[in-house]
């Protein structure tokens, strides 16, 4: 006879699973308080509670689901990037100016894309190869981007390209007179392609596996310096197509666009779930927390009323108020066994 | 395209607004990022409710993708008026475009746009940075008639912002006329106290013979005049000193004789917005460009002054 | 000062298989500040043979075993694989060329599912994406393979180290590998898993692969293993073939002295169960956590060894922790001399006198980018508050006294515990608590991962300590270590308390825990 | 669980040459960065070393650097022990403009707004408010057990507001004199810098001289091991949220005082960056654990020196920003072990190299024992 484990461990280990994986716990606090902070809205508001204004939240948020998508990567890792938002002010500054000197579009969007890569991949190079913390490598960065934005111009660059206006203004038309930009399909579908990226390629699971534990992805002989340095890239070309998408939303190019953007992007990526320590968290997680952010913001507008400060005080507490109500939400679920009680 | 439009309810006179006649005004502001913008936006506030006026207020945290939001909820909200300060001339068609096609009429305030399609707002009312520059200038020019050599340091606003680029270029042009007037020194102090600060400290020990300090604004000529100060030196008479704006502290400064010249940056516009606004629910016509009234202030004009300043 | 060992039997041709050696190591020398891990070691390795390598704790085998598959780049040395000197550029490489190692301490991504974990690298896919059922199932034969029967979809960090260790060899064994390297691979199983694997790794030395295999249970390495090769502070001392090498030789080779100590736990035991008795140290009363362990009673006495029984997953670990506050009863009340005590944080147990070492030593126990000094005095700086800082003199007291008592190397306590081998480790961490002069002492696996001369050191020690009167609470997966010390055995099972033996034999409790199943799975290993 | 067995960072070549220790040590390279900027900023204006007396006080461009740099030093001072225990603190921007805020308003609407006694019961009440939002940020990260990032973002968001509401949106200015000692007074040497100078003191001895720093570097390092040896992890996770507000409070005493003025909107803006960039090139870790205050101190200097160094050498504002991000990538590369186990091959070709493990030089974030949040038992 085949010896085995004894039964109880087996029974016991699966009889303790929940049905939801603990890690999509947090996913699922954010999108319930997603619907009721909707609802709340829709409740004291005219107006508030239609189609539009639920698409809206896409069409305003774009580039901001763009940029969370590539720092998502980037935190599954355990790293950060603080470049993203300098990167997309220089996206567009890059963009205005060259359609400015008359380049056609398609090739400025290639410019933008390996420019924005590039500057990953310097990151991702600099913190791999010579050790630097992340922080401090695409803080760095993030001077560089955005002090190359004013020696390009310290002027803000109007974008006059029809190709780009027809982009940019261009709509479609859903029914019940609902209009979405074209932004919006292409944050989607950075949502989709990264999702199957995380859950369904080699280099996603390799990005789970350094973020749950560096030391033990490079014995297990995974391919860590190239996962670490991929997703700076991706950060970086993330943030590219999000500059792209401003261009679009902004129609100009400006040093100081995009300003804090960074914080934006990590805020709605720990508001979906992730941890920033890493291995854990979804690109659906967030995208809701994208949302999140939006619909505080859109609360505000609507409520009309907040002064300058009270505007600052509502988000901080709202913000305060989301983080407390997911941690009651998801619990202190230990992560693994010695995460114990 | 979008085919938007055809439901809108026309926010001409009737208002689609519940009955009353109350004109409701969505204003989207850049944010509170100076005791300026503050003024401004108490300015608005007040006469928006003396005015009788619904005001939907916004603020973008200095954000300009904030701002297009926030006239986007206001064009849900199906508002009257859309007004706002776009600190940033570019890229504002898209959304203008849109509230045009809800027929809710645009009014800039402060600073305008680039565009080239001028039905997309009805009016701007605000000031002429280039040429509080150079007014400021001007006066540097005739101060220094008969100087060999005239060394100005410059105390440049934020890098990139409208009102730094264009009151240096406003400035640049006016004293071409004069060419003993040399800018040695010229660096930013992103209008702040601490900034113009630091920044006068570092420039008087790189630049020991420096004549003159042109601030973009009076935050910064307040900071430069304590480096000045600490340095030993007298303000408004080693140092003569120029600046932008005509806060309250700046023209008691300027009435002490710390600061020797100020342009008037005026941020009241309330009163003028809440009356273009009823003309062009009214339906009136109004003038594409509404200057603010704006003056300069001497010395002996801003002791004069000084007594009756609002803010 | 180089390879040979005069009183060993010399590496000569009768030593060696009648093919080329797979791999061969020669003239490693390993460097790390301050410490000299290997001194001119040398190894071969041989298809279609097990090769132990043998030595104390910090010996250098682990590091050895990292030099070889390019986790470290050696100080001097050669290393020929498949007849071509290589100099692998880091564990990716080594695995591509067909090593495959599971080192020692779990290295497994704890985030990730038991699947991911077994194929991570290799996944089954389709149209370029990981295939999911496929990977799950694969996962499935390759779990089955060594006896695992796991879902494959769960999360790896759920379950015990054991477990984590079953799957770590699993990932190992799944790909067709030219040499398998097993670093202590055995120290969290018990014996049927052990079995099991033994099993699996004659199948694949019958199918002439070359493994390698580090442990400390000499049981083992003389079960399965052909050759040995011996190290001692870095050196090597000589290569055998096991049948060759009397246990006693081999002990002596490795420890370069004779080895008595463990007679004398038995007689300290002795002593110390005459003394004990008397009112309970410790008492926990219907102590319990939901889903965790079902309400117990349990009494320690000073002087007294209880040990703990139970298979992989029982609940000891839970119940430790419990009696500690390091996780909160939901029933329950613990006394301490008597006295009630809280148990919402580990704070008034251990004022109280309780003492705990952790079983996750990494994780729970030492911090690693700290100094024996510090990490040795941190429980008792601790119960002082930080505004009394342990007094310059009494630390080096401290650090001096543990030290030697334990023998923990390197003899430096500016060291940094990181990089201390395992064993050492271990001692710092008993040091800690031996520091705060408990009552009560609980130690979760204190010997696991340990050489034959430390843990018969550390039993020593536990054993003298009861003999003074310290009230103890033992727990090692090696039930024979729990006999020989303790008074009393506790026996669980499926998390419930089902029995309190006092000094069983081994047998006894084994019967026991298979009496409580309807069909009993404990067999002696073949 | 599974945690690494990779090398760490070397701390003490035992037994090495005074030379090799120097070199060893995570000073130098701070050191050496501030080293460069103050002679690149010679060469271009010799005079930028000279100071002189004026007026019974130090007068200079390196005095203005102390003076300036002073709430720099303070801030990070507070950020290294937050970063030791692996965490970080965004809000001290806000805490700042709200210290500068109340300090100010509390001045100006005091029957005597010139008194010494109208300063000293602002800056109380100021200070005070501070350790409450230091106590508001450990609560919620040692207690509710959010991460650090975000719970001190809600801070740095609200705070600032705070500020404002307090303000009125206005730069409040004041007229008095005490106040102004603080931020721009002198005592030979700046009064700002021998304060942070002051608490740099008092932090080194309750850190080396108690066990606070053992303490706080065993949290930072490993919470869950901590808490079992028996530490009050989650005390020590609050203190030093607590001092970190204190410092940025007394920082926004200075940076208020300096220009008598509280500017809600500006006072701070954008210091947290520069007080964590002070605390890495101090050679701190992000990871948490092992850390520097005299690096902090260094750190904060070269910073100071950088931007003092921008408005000397009169660089361009259109280019200052690229100049700070070639300096600071200068920096951590020159920190890097990999560029300077090159230098050292360089140095002694021929001799026998020193083994440098192939994985990664400086330990990386991950690398940790992972369950982080394991500091507060439920
Ligand atoms: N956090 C957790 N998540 C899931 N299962 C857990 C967790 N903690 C403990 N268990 C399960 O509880 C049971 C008891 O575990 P415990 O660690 O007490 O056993 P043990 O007898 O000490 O075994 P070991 O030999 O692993 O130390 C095991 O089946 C284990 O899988
Ligand atoms: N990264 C490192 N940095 C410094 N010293 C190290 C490092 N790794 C190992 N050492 C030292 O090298 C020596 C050999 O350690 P190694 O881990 O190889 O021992 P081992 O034989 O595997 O012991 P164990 O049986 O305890 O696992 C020890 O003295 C250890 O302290
Ligand atoms: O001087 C003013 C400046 O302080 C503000 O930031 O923007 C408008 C300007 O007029
Ligand atoms: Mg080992
Ligand atoms: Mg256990």
């Amino acid at each position: 006879m085949t010896a085995t484990l004894p039964a109880p461990t087996l029974a016991a280990a699966g009889a303790r699973r929940p049905r939801v994986p603990t890690s999509l716990l947090p996913v699922v606090a954010t999108f319930v308080l997603f619907v009721v902070l909707f609802a709340v809205g829709s409740a004291r508001y005219e107006n508030f509670g239609s189609a539009q204004v639920f698409v809206n939240l896409f069409v305003d948020n774009a580039f901001l689901i763009v940029l969370a998508v590539g720092m998502t990567f980037v935190i599954l890792t355990g790293g950060i990037d603080l470049s993203v938002g300098a990167v997309v002010a220089l996206s567009t500054m890059v963009a205005a100016k060259t359609l400015q000197a008359g380049l056609p579009a398609a090739l400025v969007f290639v410019l933008v894309l390996v420019i924005g890569a590039t500057l990953g991949l310097m990151n991702g190079l600099i913190i791999h190869h010579f050790g630097v913390q992340p922080f401090i490598a695409t803080l760095a960065t993030m001077f560089l981007a955005r002090g190359l934005c004013f020696v390009i111009s310290v002027q803000s660059v109007s974008i006059e390209d029809p190709t780009f206006r027809a982009i940019a203004t261009g709509s479609i038309t859903l029914p019940g007179d609902v209009y979405l930009t074209y932004s919006v399909l292409v944050a989607l579908l950075v949502v989709v392609v990264a999702a199957l990226v995380l859950h369904k390629t080699r280099f996603g699971r390799t990005v789970y596996a350094v973020g749950g534990s560096e030391s033990s992805a490079l014995l297990m002989g995974l391919a860590v310096g190239r996962v670490k340095v991929g997703v700076y890239v991706i950060s970086g070309l993330c943030s590219a197509v999000a500059g792209l998408l401003f261009s679009f939303y902004m129609l100009s190019g400006y040093g100081l666009h995009a300003v804090g953007m960074e914080l934006d992007a990590i805020a709605a990526v720990v508001i979906g779930g992730t941890l920033l320590a890493g291995g854990v968290g979804y690109v659906a997680g967030s995208l809701l927390g994208v949302l999140v952010l939006g619909v505080i913001q859109t609360l505000i507008s609507f409520q009309g009323t907040l002064s300058s400060w009270w505007t600052k005080i509502f988000i901080g507490t709202l913000l305060l108020v989301f983080i407390v109500v997911q941690r009651a939400i998801s619990g202190r679920r230990p992560a693994s066994r010695s995460t114990g009680a | 395209a979008c085919g938007g439009g055809g439901e809108a309810a026309p926010a001409g006179q009737s208002g689609g607004g519940g009955g009353s006649d109350k004109l409701t005004m969505g204003f989207a502001q850049v944010g509170a990022e100076s005791g300026w913008r503050t003024a401004n936006t108490k300015s608005i506030q007040e006469s928006a409710s003396s005015a009788g006026v619904d005001l939907k207020f916004s603020d973008a945290q200095q954000k300009q993708e904030n701002q297009i939001k926030a006239i986007r909820t206001y064009i849900q909200q199906k508002v009257d008026v859309i007004a706002f300060s776009p600190v940033v001339e570019t890229g504002w068609d898209t959304v203008l475009l849109e509230a045009k096609r809800a027929n809710i009429p645009v009014i800039l305030t402060d600073r305008s746009v680039d565009s080239t399609d001028t039905t997309l707002y009805k009016t701007f009312l605000g000031s002429d940075f280039v040429a509080e520059g150079k007014k400021a200038g001007d006066w540097l020019v005739k101060d220094s008639e008969g100087k060999s050599e005239v060394d100005v340091a410059e105390l440049q606003g934020t890098t990139g912002a409208a009102p730094a680029i264009d009151r240096k270029e406003g400035f640049a042009e006016a004293i071409k006329a004069a060419p003993q007037i040399k800018v040695v020194a010229s660096q930013t102090g992103d209008f702040t106290r601490s900034g113009g600060k630091q920044v006068m400290e570092a420039f008087l020990k790189s630049n020991p013979d420096i004549d003159v300090v042109y601030a973009h604004n009076d935050d910064m000529a307040l900071g430069a005049i304590e480096a000045i100060e600490a340095a030993g030196k007298k303000p408004g008479k080693d140092i003569e000193i120029i600046s932008v704006d005509a806060v309250k502290d700046g023209m008691t400064a300027l009435s002490e004789g710390k600061i020797n010249y100020i342009v008037e940056c005026n941020p009241l516009l309330g009163p003028q917005l809440m009356d273009l606004a009823k003309k062009v629910k009214a339906g009136e016509e109004v003038p594409q460009r509404v200057v603010t009234e704006e003056t300069t202030f001497t010395q002996d004009e801003a002791k004069k002054a000084l007594p009756d300043r609002k803010y | 000062m180089t390879s040979a060992n005069p009183s060993s039997t010399p590496a000569g041709p009768a030593a060696e298989p009648a093919v080329e050696p797979v791999v061969e190591m020669h003239g490693i020398h390993m460097d790390f500040p301050g410490v000299k891990a290997l001194d001119d070691v040398s190894l071969r390795l041989f298809p279609g043979e097990v090769h132990a390598v043998m030595g104390e704790n910090g010996a250098g085998k682990s590091t050895l075993i990292k030099v070889l598959t390019g986790v470290y780049r050696a100080t001097a040395g050669t290393t020929t694989f498949d007849g071509r000197a290589v100099r692998f550029a880091g564990p990716g490489a080594a695995q591509d060329a067909g090593i495959s190692t599971v080192y020692q301490e779990v290295n497994l991504a704890p985030n990730l599912s038991v699947a991911e974990n077994i194929l991570l690298g290799r996944e089954p896919r389709r149209l370029g994406t990981i295939d999911g059922r496929a990977m799950r199932a694969a996962a499935r034969v390759h779990l089955d393979r060594i006896g695992l029967r796991l879902d494959p979809a769960s999360t790896l960090g759920e379950h015990p180290i054991a477990v984590q260790q079953l799957v770590a060899i699993a990932r190992a064994v799944a790909v067709d590998a030219k040499v398998l390297i097993l670093d202590e691979p055995t120290s969290s199983l018990d014996a049927e898993e052990v079995a099991e694997l033994f099993r699996i790794m004659r199948v694949l030395r019958d199918d002439g692969v070359a493994i390698l295999f580090v442990s400390h249970f000499l049981e083992q390495v003389y079960e399965i293993s052909d050759r040995m090769t011996v190290l001692r502070n870095g050196r090597l001392v000589g290569e055998h073939r096991t049948a060759e090498l009397s246990r006693l030789d081999l002990l002596s080779a490795m420890l370069g002295r004779e080895l008595t100590t463990l007679e004398e736990v038995g007689r300290l035991a002795e002593q110390a169960a005459e003394q004990a008795g008397g009112t309970p140290v410790l008492e926990a009363r219907g102590l319990g956590r939901r889903g965790a362990l079902a309400p117990f009673d349990l009494k320690v006495a000073a002087g007294e060894v209880v040990g703990l029984a139970g298979l992989l997953g029982s609940g000891r670990t839970e119940l430790v922790r419990l009696l500690f506050g390091a996780d909160r009863p939901d029933s329950g009340t613990l006394l301490v001399n008597g006295r009630p005590v809280s148990l919402r944080s580990p704070r008034a147990p251990i004022a109280a006198g309780v003492a705990f070492c952790s079983e996750d030593r990494k994780g729970e126990g030492i911090l690693a980018d700290l100094s024996i000094r510090d990490n040795l005095v941190l429980a008792v700086q601790a119960r002082r508050g930080w505004a009394r800082p342990v007094p310059r003199r009494t630390k080096d007291e401290l650090v001096e006294r543990y030290m030697r008592m334990l023998d923990i190397r390197p003899n430096d306590p500016d060291a940094l515990v990181g990089n201390l081998s395992g064993g050492n480790q271990q001692k710092v961490m008993l040091a800690r608590w031996l520091a705060t002069d408990p009552s009560v002492l609980i130690l979760d696996e204190p010997t696991r991962g340990i050489d034959v001369g430390a843990k018969a050191q550390i039993q020593k020690v536990v054993a003298e300590l009861a003999r003074d009167g310290m009230a103890v609470v033992y727990i090692s997966a090696e039930l024979e270590e729990v006999t020989r010390l303790s008074n009393r055995v506790v026996v669980l099972k499926d998390r419930v308390k089902i029995a309190e033996l006092t000094e069983p034999s081994v047998d006894d409790i084994m019967h026991l825990i298979a009496q409580h199943d309807p069909e009993p799975r404990l067999e002696a290993a073949s | 669980m599974t945690s690494p067995d990779l090398p760490a960072p070397v701390e003490r070549p035992a037994g090495a040459s005074l030379g090799a220790r120097v070199r060893g040590s995570r000073l130098v390279w701070p050191a050496l960065a501030l080293l460069l900027l103050l002679v690149g900023n010679t060469i271009a204006s010799p005079s930028f070393l000279g100071v002189r007396l004026q007026d019974g006080h130090l007068y200079g461009s390196l005095v203005d650097i102390l003076k300036n740099g002073a709430p720099i030093a303070l801030i990070a001072l507070g950020m290294t022990l937050v970063i030791a225990t692996r965490g970080i603190d965004l809000s001290v921007g806000a805490v700042v403009a709200i210290a500068a805020a109340v300090t100010c308003t509390w001045i100006a609407g005091s029957p005597d707004p010139t008194s010494a006694s109208a300063a000293l019961t602002g800056m109380a009440v100021a200070i005070a408010l501070c350790l409450v939002l230091g106590l508001w940020n450990g609560l919620l990260v040692s207690v509710l057990g959010i991460q650090p990032i975000i719970a001190t973002l809600v801070l740095m968001t609200a705070g600032r507001g705070i500020a404002m509401l307090i303000t009125d949106g206005q730069i409040i200015t004041v007229n008095n004199e005490s106040f102004s000692f603080v931020g721009s007074g002198f005592l030979l040497f700046p009064v700002a810098i021998l304060l942070a100078l002051v608490v740099f003191v008092v932090v080194a001895l309750l850190s080396r001289r108690t066990a606070l720093g053992l303490l706080v570097e065993s949290v930072g390092i490993n919470p869950e091991a901590s808490r079992l040896a028996g530490l009050r992890s989650r005390t020590i996770i609050w203190t030093v949220y607590v001092f970190s507000a204190f410092c940025a409070g007394l920082a926004g005493l200075m940076i208020s005082a300096n220009v008598n003025a509280a500017d809600a909107n500006n006072a701070g803006l954008f210091i947290e960056m520069d007080a964590i960039l002070a605390v890495v090139i101090g050679g701190t870790s992000l990871a948490g654990g092992r850390y520097s205050l005299v690096g902090t101190l260094l750190g904060a200097l070269t910073i100071q020196t950088l931007t003092t160094t921008v408005y000397t050498v009169g660089i361009a504002p259109e280019v200052t920003l690229v100049f700070k991000a070639v300096v600071v990538i200068a920096v951590f590369l020159l920190q890097s072990a990999r560029v300077r186990a090159a230098f050292a091959r360089l140095g002694r070709r021929g001799g026998p190299t020193r083994p440098v493990p192939r994985t990664a030089p400086a330990r990386p974030v991950a690398a940790r024992p992972r369950p982080a949040e394991r500091v507060s038992p439920s």
